[in-house]
């Protein structure tokens, strides 16, 4: 099977290679990572927008509502104008709060998610940076999060805010763990770090299908890991609007606030992207061992879309969980996270182990 | 043993369940059939209310600018928050009796409860609830209403 | 039970009641000082069984202020009346009831707010309306606010 | 201070925080003074009189007809049956007897109350748990009573429908036909408020064994309506002392006898149901007649003592009027069943914790105005 009509490599190794001719290395990395830079703040800036737009248009429907239609057509522009909104509002300074970390807490915040990004494959090619040990890094990056929310709710100078962070920094430590496991258990079936190679060995079928049963249960953990690391969903305890006002960030206003908004969207779309690298196949069409004719329609449309409708999808289903839900209290988060999704996930650790052992996976 | 299946029927119940809850908003989801949300400046067209609606109190009048408040004051009497003033003056009519009438009918709608009281115990059926709702106003005073229209006169045959 | 036969049982454990059957519900006047021992035997008799008081008023009359308890039995479904004479308006001070009947809480800090009746024996009498340093007792005859009341 | 926690001086300390005024969940204007340890509340002081507007001064001044638009303003949620009370007690004590018709659509209206009252409150309560699309289902199916209401009152809120003597005008002519199609259509969209929140593992878990209250405490306490019922304290006014149209309706009262969150939960969905068979009995028996009985235009109660007793939808509501003979009364007194009912919120909430704090309170189903009268 051949699906080079859509290869980026050769399109970024001769734009690589030109750089390196003409300049000297120094200044081509320079010049890369720049137009890379500019690229992934676009695409961040873009996607985190449209994401906040497609939160409210998904539960405006679960709840019988249109949801925003007056900026533009579907109200299309409505979060530009938010955006615009926050951008003119004050930033109000908080009395007795420890200035320093206050400024810089959003920042912290949302760097992690801009460095998580970076290492995320879009499509073949299309690959800021194919670290080896790819999935590690955007395992310790995308946890690094949760000390700006932290100092955030020390520094606010505000109960409320404390009790919030200290509610996320509890729960992000104890999911961290199911998320990882719940990834090591692909990782064992796919006997590497490195994303691209991960996905490259989901070609032939899904890691979901492949892995057999074990996948399957590894998925759903990570499914419910991942929407409490991302503070979202049933486990919003750190903003828990109704116990908290708004938690951690009750005392931010205008931008800054944008940032933490931003952040957790963004957040949502870095688990989904993980999501679909790991398990769903990332920018890999969707193949039926046999058909040929249906797989070679599967092949003509672009690995990007494939990958963007199926991180869609993820964050579709994340959105449906917050939507329906309701929040879970601190201590029944905590058990759920070491009664049930930690057992489970070491079970079945050593099951997928045995079964790669065996080689009863596809 | 024991435990443990009862520890997996659990997390499958659970499943179950919640799964029950994700159907019912994920067919309003797929059905947008089902959306309520009225548009409402745009459909002020065809929105009308109900004949009953308590909108405002209003006095009607009849094609020649005729009322038929004879300024008794039983409305004012009987405004439980003194929204209602009633301005009279005594006047000769025709037959040269002096007789009451009414000069200005003062309603403060932003004081207004829309109890009903007024145009309950009205002698002579003289107000009547408006349907108009959007009262929204940008200084005070001009919710300070003179319900009958100027140069308006008592309808003949109320007493 | 009949309140002819609730009369004779208050009557028998306290004398010199006045008791009027007449009324919706049995009301007895009894003296301040007599009121929490009736209280403590009404809730606690078997044959009374007022556990649940679900009304405590205070009423002002030009001469003296009036303490009135509605009591219901959810055992017997009788309900009574127990109304108490404050004779001295400037300084009016009862017993509190709290400890017969917890409910009674609030009510006393409503009252103590808005009538100025002093309760001994509650836990915690604080106003519970008004601001702390409100002056005057709104809901007696003689509470004038040239400010926030307009009278027509 | 690094010396002292080497040392061990520093011990844990208890904080507290208000929760109020403004606060998403307090349901209005309550504010609670909360000592914290953690995460676990160790005491609870709610601070009334935010809206506290003097009502029972006001009634002083008014006359029997007027003080009815000062009870819409009390429960707002409840509205029609505070109205209710008011007259029932007039016409109690002007010995009055009211037309059969205005007895059953006063039941009727009471009961459509009842039941828009506890569709907010399940709004309310789902958002209260952090289910915010419960809030908009539960509106959605609440519009429906509030388009009747509007079609033969004129108002949606505050309805000031009840007068003295009968009712303010007499029912639309689709009035029977609008409350059956909403019967029909509420008994298939309440199934589905079950599997949306009441099957929920996450909502039972959060509610069952929170908050207890046992009967005698409930009792004691004066807890009232939908929440003492929750704790095994019968005390539904409409079964053990019928007014206006109850006696003709065959029903049953709820009693959960668990005291907890939960319990109180499934009554208020019971009582929906309930609600809906009492309409359904009522409606299509309402007799001829007219909607009003004779009355003079200015009412006069004889001097005495009227108390009446009616259930509203958070419990016991009490009108106590001291007549001096005047067209105005002497005083009145209104028992509100949610003052009663925030009494025992202390006890309910100690060494919970603060999640748990907002799902007693939303389970108490507080109306703040009505506390502060």
């Amino acid at each position: 099977m051949e699906f080079n009509i859509y290869d980026l490599t050769s399109f970024t190794s001769s734009f690589d290679q030109l750089l390196m001719e003409n300049l000297s290395p120094f200044w081509a990395v320079a010049i890369e990572m720049i137009l890379i830079g500019v690229a992934i703040l676009a695409f961040y800036a873009v996607v985190g927008l449209y994401l906040v737009y497609a939160e409210r248009k998904v539960c405006a429907f679960m709840q019988c509502r249109v949801g925003p239609n007056r900026v533009g057509p579907y109200g299309f522009f409505q979060t530009i104008a938010d955006l615009i909104k926050l951008l003119m509002k004050e930033l109000i300074p908080i009395k007795n709060a420890d200035k320093l970390l206050f400024n810089i807490a959003p920042y912290i915040v949302i760097i992690a998610s801009f460095m998580a990004i970076a290492a995320i494959p879009f499509a073949k090619g299309l690959h800021a940076i194919d670290f080896n040990i790819g999935i590690f890094y955007i395992m310790a990056v995308s946890s690094l999060g949760v000390i700006g929310i932290l100092i955030a709710g020390w520094s606010s100078n505000n109960k409320y805010s404390l009790i919030g962070a200290m509610r996320s920094g509890a729960q992000i430590v104890s999911y961290e763990l199911s998320v990882g496991l719940s990834l090591i258990t692909i990782v064992i079936l796919s006997g590497s770090l490195q994303l691209s190679t991960i996905v490259e060995g989901q070609r032939d079928g899904w890691f979901l299908f492949t892995g057999h049963i074990p996948a399957l249960i590894a998925f759903l953990v990570f499914l419910v890991a991942a929407t409490a690391e991302t503070n979202r969903g049933p486990f919003d305890l750190a903003e828990a609007e109704s116990e908290l006002t708004a938690g951690f960030h009750t005392e931010y206003s205008g931008i800054k606030f944008a940032f933490f908004f931003l952040a957790e969207y963004m957040n949502m779309f870095i688990v989904a992207s993980i999501a679909v690298t790991m398990f769903l196949g990332g920018w890999m069409p969707f193949h039926v061992g046999g058909w040929e004719a249906f797989n070679n329609i599967m092949d003509y449309i672009p690995p990007f879309f494939w990958y963007a409708g199926k991180t869609a999808f993820i964050i579709w289903v994340m959105m449906w969980f917050k939507w329906t839900f309701p929040r879970l209290r601190i201590d029944q988060l905590l058990t759920l996270e070491w009664k049930y999704l930690l057992p489970i996930n070491l079970v079945n650790i050593i099951i997928m182990a045995f079964v790669v052992l065996m080689g009863w996976h596809f | 043993m024991r435990s443990i299946i009862n520890y997996l029927k659990e997390i499958f119940g659970a499943v179950a369940a919640l799964f029950k809850g994700m159907r019912v908003t994920g067919y309003y989801f797929f059905h947008p059939k089902e959306i309520v949300t009225q548009q409402y400046p745009e459909n002020r067209a065809t929105l009308t209310m109900f004949d009953r609606f308590k909108g405002e109190v209003i006095m009607p009048h009849n094609e020649n600018n005729e009322h038929k408040c004879t300024a008794c004051g039983i409305c004012e009497m009987n405004c439980p928050n003194g929204s209602i003033e009633i301005i009279s003056e005594m006047k000769v009519n025709e037959e040269g009796k002096k007789k009451k009438v009414l000069s200005k009918h003062i309603y403060h709608l932003g004081m207004c409860t829309f109890c009903n009281l007024c145009v309950k115990t009205c002698p002579s059926n003289a107000l009547a609830m408006g349907q108009d709702f959007e009262h929204a106003v940008f200084d005070r005073s001009k919710l300070n209403k003179v319900l009958n229209k100027p140069g308006s006169v008592l309808m003949k045959g109320t007493e | 039970m009949e309140k002819e036969k609730l009369k004779e049982i208050i009557l028998g454990f306290i004398p010199e009641a006045e008791i009027s059957t007449d009324t919706q519900f049995l009301t007895v006047n009894v003296d301040k000082g007599q009121l929490v021992k009736l209280a403590t035997f009404l809730r606690d008799s078997d044959e009374m069984a007022f556990d649940y008081l679900f009304c405590e008023s205070a009423i002002d009359y030009p001469d003296h202020l009036m303490m009135v308890y509605h009591l219901d039995s959810t055992k017997h479904r009788h309900q009574l009346v127990v109304k108490t004479k404050i004779a001295d308006r400037e300084n009016p001070v009862i017993d509190s009831v709290c400890p017969i009947w917890i409910g009674a809480d609030y009510h006393e800090r409503e009252i103590f707010d808005l009538f100025g009746i002093h309760f001994t024996n509650h836990y915690d009498l604080r106003k519970i309306f008004l601001d702390n340093d409100w002056v005057g007792f709104p809901l007696r005859k003689d509470y004038t606010d040239p400010v926030n009341i307009v009278e027509r | 201070m690094v010396e002292e926690i080497t040392k061990g001086k520093l011990e844990e300390q208890e904080f507290s925080i208000n929760m109020g005024p403004q606060h998403p969940s307090t349901h209005g204007v309550l504010r609670m003074m909360l000592k914290l340890k953690g995460e676990t509340v160790k005491e609870v002081k709610p601070q009334l009189g935010y809206i506290h507007r003097g009502i029972e001064k006001m009634c002083e001044k008014l006359t029997y007809q007027q003080i009815i638009h000062l009870t819409d303003r009390l429960d707002y949620m409840s509205a029609n049956i505070l109205n209710e009370a008011v007259c029932l007690t007039v016409e109690d004590a002007l010995q009055v007897e009211v037309p059969e018709r205005v007895q059953y659509i006063r039941t009727i209206m009471g009961e459509l109350n009842r039941i828009a009252s506890h569709q907010l409150w399940w709004c309310a309560f789902g958002m209260d748990l952090g289910a915010l699309t419960t809030f908009f289902y539960g509106l959605r199916d609440r519009e429906k009573i509030l388009d009747i209401f509007e079609e033969t009152i004129g108002a949606r809120l505050l309805l000031s429908y009840n007068v003295p003597g009968g009712l303010m005008n007499d029912i639309h002519p689709n009035f029977q036909k609008k409350v059956k199609e909403f019967i029909t259509y509420f008994r298939k969209k309440l199934p589905e408020y079950d599997a949306l929140l009441t099957g929920n593992p996450i909502m039972q878990q959060r509610t069952k064994g929170i908050g207890m209250l046992t009967k005698e405490q409930a009792i004691a306490y004066g807890v009232s309506g939908p929440s003492g019922r929750g704790s095994g304290f019968s005390c539904d006014v409409r079964i053990h002392q019928p007014y206006s149209a109850y006696s003709k309706a065959d029903f049953k009262e709820i009693l959960y006898h668990e005291g907890d969150t939960f319990a109180r939960y499934k009554v208020r969905i019971d009582e929906m149901w309930e609600s809906m068979n009492i309409i359904e009995q009522l409606i299509d028996n309402i007799p001829e007649g007219n909607y009003t009985a004779k009355m003079k235009p200015v009412i006069k109660l004889p001097v005495g003592e009227y108390y009446t007793r009616v259930e509203a939808v958070r419990g016991e509501f009490g009108v106590y009027i001291v007549s001096d003979g005047n067209k105005t009364p002497y005083r009145v007194k209104f028992r509100s069943p949610n003052f009663s009912n925030l009494s025992a919120l202390d006890l309910m909430a100690r060494e919970q914790k603060i999640a748990d704090l907002i799902a007693i309170g939303g389970s108490m189903d507080y109306v703040i105005p009505d506390m502060d009268r």
